[in-house]
């Protein structure tokens, strides 16, 4: 048995049909509202607040948004004003209780990401508000040709975060208690279940690795890479849209404008999600940019992933989730890019050698 | 009596893009009655030349923004005939419901903002504001809940964005177009209906002239032809679609960038007036009633009268796409991926009513999908000729009035027509050499 | 403080964006309460010497334009550019592309010298601009934003950034994932990205980001099944102007 | 795992607080003279910033120019370039305005008692060293030799001029001007602030120098202070970038791993030359 295996098999787990998963989603909504992924298009996934627990979609590579949707909003109203008479109020974040369901173990894993973003130095109370009550439900997942996350370290199995865990097995699904918050969630809901004793076993690996070295080795691979060839490579391609940055799980960089409304007197200082990628983000008074040029847009991304905060909260910023690669409409993948880097250290090295 | 006249209105108000009017009499002898059209011509052929068919509606939209809607759906047909693309008969309730609202929308934004204010006296409609509000709000809910037709089913009114070749690129909810119906029959008939006893009371500023001329439009046995039909003139009957360059006949004028038509005449009338006088029996009851009320009867010769076509037509396509959204709902929205895969190439010919008459688009394709060959005639072009010769019967008929009298109502003549000025000027007519 | 004097001009032009204004039915009324609208040809008979701040839309392509345009100018204190056609030149300037005897010869044939038209231009080619708002037709909330923010007295934020931007704001279905393709990876935004949202490609009516890797776009386009020739019409569909289209070199296999 | 219920913040809240004077320097830029609600003392450090807004205009940085030991009241000066410096400048005596921060880190003059201190300050760079300027002149006793270069482009564009007359005559203040471009009436040195450094005498071990200026002076000056052989452990600077939030997190004023509104504005050299991005 396995790490990974020998911590599952520590939690209480009842054996489920996907029938059940649907019963167990109607049993939560009387508990507190219940967001999960939805269709939402022809081939897209977002988390909806669940108003039929048919509509929810079990099994799905990743929704377009990352959870951090839900704590730090895409559009937010930071205040409102008066301008006449220079008031404001600073509209109420509700500290409400939500169920977060179907998550994914590398979003959770971005969600503590987001945590140590908005909690160290200044703790931000819109953040935390929204964050304090939330629960969640994780779920295991199929990887798909962009999911990475094996690579940076989370299985899909990881429970760190849940607080009840779905486990796809051949006939439906393992539900896990994971934390005390789960075990009262399923009050009411498993009576006429009885705790499975069987030992749990993972299928065999189904990630491909697909960076090249392990996880670990990688913050240190950054210290040398700075002046690589690399982001000059990638820089001829992407075309700066911003698209990694907007969707990626982790990132968390906004802007804040003042918006006033057609009396020219009420109006919201609102904040939106920005990205480094974007050619203004970093632009200077008198018009200079000291990250003008793509290559040094994307080295700021990736060095913001693997190397920057990494330091101070030892936690890699890139969780694996695939967005920026599955999106990027140029298709630039973040593991290649990381993997052309490693190459370049590596010859580099050799050639030091020599 | 007079004998010299001189008159020219440089840039006339209130009508889409730049026309003058100019008329020159001298010792009794009326010289010169003509709307010049000074708009720059804007040349679509050589943006269309070599276009793929997935993009030669967005930019045959932008011929017009009024009449957006009416070229995209001109464009999209005779693009489908040409690549023999079908489309599912949902699609077509779909573009009906879009082409009345097109429909209500232009033609409520005529008659109630661009030619009211001529019956009340005033320059426009802003000073209605403080003196007439519960009209001009009325009007204003109208023309708000026609653009919210074009916005729920094609994502925006002007320069529509959902309808591509094939089909649409998304359907409206069930809910979104229930609420849509929902408000047509309450506000919308509710306010048709005092618009309606409003400008009733104004008949008699509405000035009596009439020429007689040849009446042409869409004319389609099923129903009061918009979407589609076949070409008939009052004079001598019905003619199909791809017998187009026939009818219009067009030619140069030295005092118009747009070109001129005619056809069993020395000119003739498109746009509303025109489709009452035609197929006025096909007309919704209301709308008949509405007809009534402001003593319109078929047929018509006053030019004048148009815009009170145009407001017999609001009241119909309110009840015609509440009947065909009743279809739609009964049947259920299904989702369709438009069809876009050509089953060939070649040449294909589409007419569609717009607010101001017929429409014609006519596209050659290459294999390659791309544009070989483009022609577009729109209706304002093919009502110039019957604007000047109205004028030239007026002029005598009024020449003892004052100067400005007869100039107020020379521009009432030209804007009763609704002129797209815009539109006229951008026509195409071109065969490209193949590359 | 009195209300700002406005006057909205037409030039060459579908006049959408002139329309669009008067589809603000349900701010028009509170729009009056904040400006006096002191010309309007499509709407209204008056007219008047001077502007506090004069809209633009269309774009530039007759002598008699280059006349209008200086004069109204001159008589405005600022000067607004307003659609694609008047920022960009817009869907007009693809004449541009073709000789222009061929031009005038395939529409007129031998009264082509008629009507004399010169190379299509944007306002900002003749007169300062002081602002524009972008878009084909123009977007009215932007409208409105730029409105606001000159009567208020203070510079309105003029978006550089992409489409994509707002269309992932918006969590929109990318159309890429449609198998379609999309110009806003290098299109400027403003738009709220109304196209995908409705399911169709951005045409890149608002033109381009600036500083835009053009090389990368028509890679972009070459990746999505377009030949080379085929992607550069595509982005000059709008910028047909910004010349960089044809010279970007594309080493994108 | 986060304690979600220790206290937070509501970062983005301004206090409102009140302009008390204003004063026009020059062309395009002025003083104010604020006051916090209740007359609450900001206790900022020199070097510090706050986040100025007004509803509608927006927000931006402003350097705090006075010093924390000059009572409860504070000063900015603020340069007129956009949004809300441009209405900023429209505001008069009474006007209220929201106050965040102060934020930053600011210099920290406990650690250069007993120095020399050298200010090299271009164009409105003399406004966040003034509060330090000042600071060393009300504890003279703390501190060696207090030496202040000041380089504008024009003499129109001189800030302070009150306060320059009071250095200048001072005996315990060495203090030098140039201008980029003289005037008629012009008698002082021309030439970019560069030029005033190579004359200077300086016990370079013990010199803290401390700069500000527009990005292009850094990398002049800082050659010329090399030229000195001035250590760069002795040397500070304040950088600008623009920023959002100025509490970390918008990412804005991020210069690779620091944020200049938390790690900065005030940034010691050594580190400065490891970050590619700085200057
Ligand atoms: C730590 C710190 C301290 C500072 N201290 C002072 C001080 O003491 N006094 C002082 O006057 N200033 C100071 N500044 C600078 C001040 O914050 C900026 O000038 C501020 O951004 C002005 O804000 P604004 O809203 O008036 O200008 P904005 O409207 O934001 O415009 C500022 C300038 O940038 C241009 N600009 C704005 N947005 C864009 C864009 N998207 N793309 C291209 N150009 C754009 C504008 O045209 C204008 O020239 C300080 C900055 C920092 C970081
Ligand atoms: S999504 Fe791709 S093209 Fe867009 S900025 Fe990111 S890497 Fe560049
Ligand atoms: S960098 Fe890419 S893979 Fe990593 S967390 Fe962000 S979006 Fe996901
Ligand atoms: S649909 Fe177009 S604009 Fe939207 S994200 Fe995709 S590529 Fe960008």
């Amino acid at each position: 048995m396995n790490a990974l295996e020998e911590k599952l098999n520590r939690f209480v787990k009842y054996r489920i049909s996907e029938e059940d998963v649907r019963l167990l989603i109607d049993h939560l909504k009387q508990k507190a509202p219940v967001y999960a992924p939805h269709n939402s298009g022809e081939a897209s996934f977002s988390y909806e607040l669940v108003e039929k627990s048919t509509d929810v979609v079990l099994q799905y590579p990743r929704t377009m948004q990352p959870i951090k949707k839900f704590f730090l909003p895409p559009k937010e109203v930071l205040l409102n004003f008066n301008i006449k008479d220079n008031t404001y109020s600073k509209p109420e974040v509700p500290e409400e209780t939500r169920i977060f369901f179907g998550i994914h173990s590398y979003e959770m894993a971005s969600l503590k990401r987001l945590d140590y973003s908005f909690t160290q130095g200044h703790r931000e109370s819109n953040y935390i508000s929204r964050r304090k009550y939330a629960i969640f439900v994780g779920i295991s997942y199929e990887p798909d040709e962009s999911h990475f996350s094996k690579s940076v370290g989370i299985d899909v199995e990881e429970t760190e975060g849940f607080d009840l865990f779905l486990l796809k097995n051949d006939t439906g699904y393992f539900l896990l208690e994971i934390t005390e918050t789960g075990k009262k969630l399923l009050d009411g809901y498993k009576e006429n279940l009885v705790p499975d004793r069987e030992e749990l076993k993972l299928e065999p690996l189904r990630f491909k690795s697909k960076i090249k070295y392990h996880h670990n080795r990688l913050p240190s691979v950054f210290d040398h890479v700075y002046k690589s060839k690399v982001w000059e490579k990638y820089a001829e391609i992407c075309v700066g849209c911003g698209t990694c940055n907007l969707l990626c799980s982790t990132c968390y960089c906004f802007d804040i404008r003042d918006e006033v409304e057609l009396d020219a007197e009420h109006g919201s200082r609102t904040r939106y999600w920005d990205g480094c990628m974007l050619n203004t983000f970093a632009e200077v008074a008198g018009g200079e940019n000291f990250r003008g040029s793509l290559a040094r847009r994307t080295r700021h991304r990736l060095y913001r992933k693997f190397r920057y905060i990494t330091a101070k909260s030892e936690m890699l910023h890139c969780v694996g989730c695939g967005r920026c690669s599955h999106y990027c409409p140029v298709g630039i993948s973040m593991t290649d890019i990381v993997n052309d880097l490693i190459a370049d250290h590596e010859e580099k090295q050799k050639r030091e050698k020599i | 009596m007079r004998k010299d006249l001189n008159i020219d209105v440089h840039h006339l108000t209130r009508v889409e893009g730049h026309g003058n009017i100019v008329v020159n009499m001298k010792n009794g002898v009326l010289q010169k009655a003509e709307l010049d059209i000074v708009e720059a011509p804007r040349f679509f052929e050589a943006m269309l030349k070599g276009r793929n068919f997935m993009e030669v509606a967005i930019i045959t939209s932008r011929i017009c923004g009024i009449c957006s809607l009416g070229h995209q759906i001109a464009s999209l047909k005779a693009t489908e005939k040409a690549l023999g693309l079908e489309v599912s008969g949902q699609t077509k309730i779909l573009r009906r419901i879009l082409t009345d609202g097109a429909t209500f929308q232009s033609n409520t934004l005529h008659a109630l903002f661009l030619a009211a204010p001529d019956f009340l006296e005033v320059g426009s409609v802003f000073p209605l504001v403080n003196t007439h509000k519960d009209v001009v709000l009325a009007a204003l809910r109208l023309k708000r809940l026609a653009n919210d037709i074009g916005d729920v089913i094609s994502g925006r009114a002007i320069h529509p964005i959902r309808c591509v070749p094939g089909g649409f690129t998304m359907l409206p909810g069930e809910k979104e177009l229930k609420v849509l119906q929902e408000r047509l029959k309450t506000e919308g008939m509710t306010d048709i209906r005092f618009i309606v006893d409003v400008i009733a009371s104004l008949a008699d500023k509405i000035p009596s002239f009439n020429r007689e001329t040849e009446y042409i439009s869409l004319t389609s046995e099923e129903e009061y032809a918009l979407y589609d039909g076949v070409i008939c003139s009052s004079d001598t009957g019905t003619y199909p679609v791809e017998k187009y360059l026939e009818i219009t006949n067009e030619f140069v004028v030295a005092h118009s960038s747009s070109k001129h038509a005619r056809f069993n005449r020395s000119s003739y009338m498109v746009g509303a007036l025109a489709r009452f006088n035609n197929n006025h029996q096909q007309l919704h009851p209301f709308a008949g009633e509405v007809a009534k009320k402001l003593g319109l009867s078929a047929p018509c010769f006053n030019p004048y009268m148009n815009t009170v076509a145009q407001l017999v037509e609001v009241a119909h396509c309110i009840e015609n796409s509440i009947m065909l959204m009743d279809r739609l709902l009964s049947d259920g929205i299904r989702f369709e991926k438009p069809n876009q895969t050509p089953a060939q190439y070649g040449r294909g010919i589409a007419a569609t009513e717009v607010p101001r008459g017929i429409l014609f688009h006519d596209y050659t394709y290459n294999r390659q999908g791309n544009i070989v060959k483009a022609n577009c005639i729109i209706p304002t072009g093919q009502n110039l000729e019957n604007i000047d010769d109205d004028m030239k019967k007026l002029v005598p008929e009024i020449i003892d009035e004052s100067k400005e009298e007869i100039t107020h109502k020379l521009e009432m003549l030209v804007r009763s027509y609704d002129p797209c000025i815009s539109c006229s000027v951008h026509m195409l007519d071109v065969e490209f050499i193949e590359e | 403080m009195s209300k700002p004097r406005i006057a909205f001009f037409d030039f060459t032009s579908c006049e959408g964006c002139q329309l669009n204004k008067l589809n603000l039915e349900n701010d028009l009324l509170s729009l009056l309460e904040l400006v006096d609208i002191v010309e309007f040809r499509e709407a209204m008979d008056d007219t008047a010497d001077t502007y506090d701040v004069a809209f633009i839309e269309g774009s530039i392509s007759t002598p008699t334009c280059v006349k209008r345009i200086y004069d109204i100018r001159r008589r405005a204190k600022v000067l607004v550019s307003l659609g694609s056609c008047a920022v960009l030149g817009g869907v007009n300037a693809m004449k541009n592309l073709h000789p222009a005897d061929w031009v005038q010869e395939a529409v007129y044939g031998e009264d082509k010298y008629l009507f004399p038209s010169m190379p299509v231009q944007p306002v900002s080619a003749y007169v300062k601009v002081d602002y524009e708002i972008r878009g084909c037709p123009m977007s009215t909330p932007e409208f409105l934003h730029v409105l606001k923010s000159i009567v208020l007295g203070r510079k309105p934020e003029i978006f550089d950034h992409a489409v994509c931007v707002e269309c992932k704001l918006h969590e929109n279905e990318c159309v890429l994932d449609k198998g379609m393709f999309c110009l806003g990876p290098v299109s400027r935004a403003g738009c709220e990205a109304v196209c995908p949202e409705n399911g169709q490609y951005c045409t890149g009516c608002r033109g381009l980001v600036s500083n835009a890797n053009i090389a990368g776009a028509v890679g972009m386009l070459k990746r999505h099944g377009f030949s080379e020739q085929e992607a550069r019409k595509k982005l000059q569909m709008y910028s047909s102007l910004n010349k960089l289209i044809n010279e970007a070199e594309c080493r994108h296999a | 795992m986060e304690n979600f219920a220790l206290p937070t913040e509501d970062l983005y809240s301004p206090e409102i607080a009140t302009i008390t004077r204003v004063e026009t320097l020059t062309e395009s830029e002025k003083r104010f003279e604020i006051r916090m609600p209740g007359e609450k003392a900001l206790n900022h450090k020199p070097g510090q910033f706050v986040e100025v807004s007004i509803f509608g205009f927006g927000e931006a940085p402003i350097s705090i120019c006075s010093s924390p030991t000059r009572g409860p009241l504070f000063e900015l000066t603020v340069r007129a370039t956009g949004r809300l410096t441009d209405k900023m400048h429209l505001l008069s005596e009474g006007s209220q305005i929201g106050i965040r921060g102060p934020f930053g880190n600011g210099f920290d003059p406990g650690a250069f008692k007993g120095k020399d201190i050298l200010f090299v300050c271009g164009g409105i760079g003399l406004a966040p060293l003034k509060s330090l300027i000042d600071y060393t002149l009300d504890r003279r006793e703390d501190f060696g030799r207090i030496i202040i270069l000041y380089g504008t482009r024009n003499p129109s564009e001189i800030l302070f001029p009150e306060e320059i007359k009071t250095w200048q005559s001072r005996k315990d203040v060495e203090f030098a001007i140039t201008v980029d471009q003289a005037s008629e009436e012009w008698q002082g040195n021309v030439g970019v602030i560069t030029t005033l450094i190579p004359g200077l005498e300086l016990d370079v071990k013990n010199t803290i120098v401390t700069v500000v200026g527009p990005p292009v002076m850094y990398k002049f000056v800082l050659m010329s202070l090399k030229g000195k052989r001035i250590p760069d452990e002795n040397i500070y600077l304040s950088l600008e970038r623009r920023m959002k939030c100025g509490v970390g997190k918008c990412g804005h004023c991020q210069i690779n791993d620091t944020y200049v509104c938390q790690d900065g504005p005030v940034y010691h050299y050594p580190r400065v030359k490891q970050l590619e991005e700085a200057i």
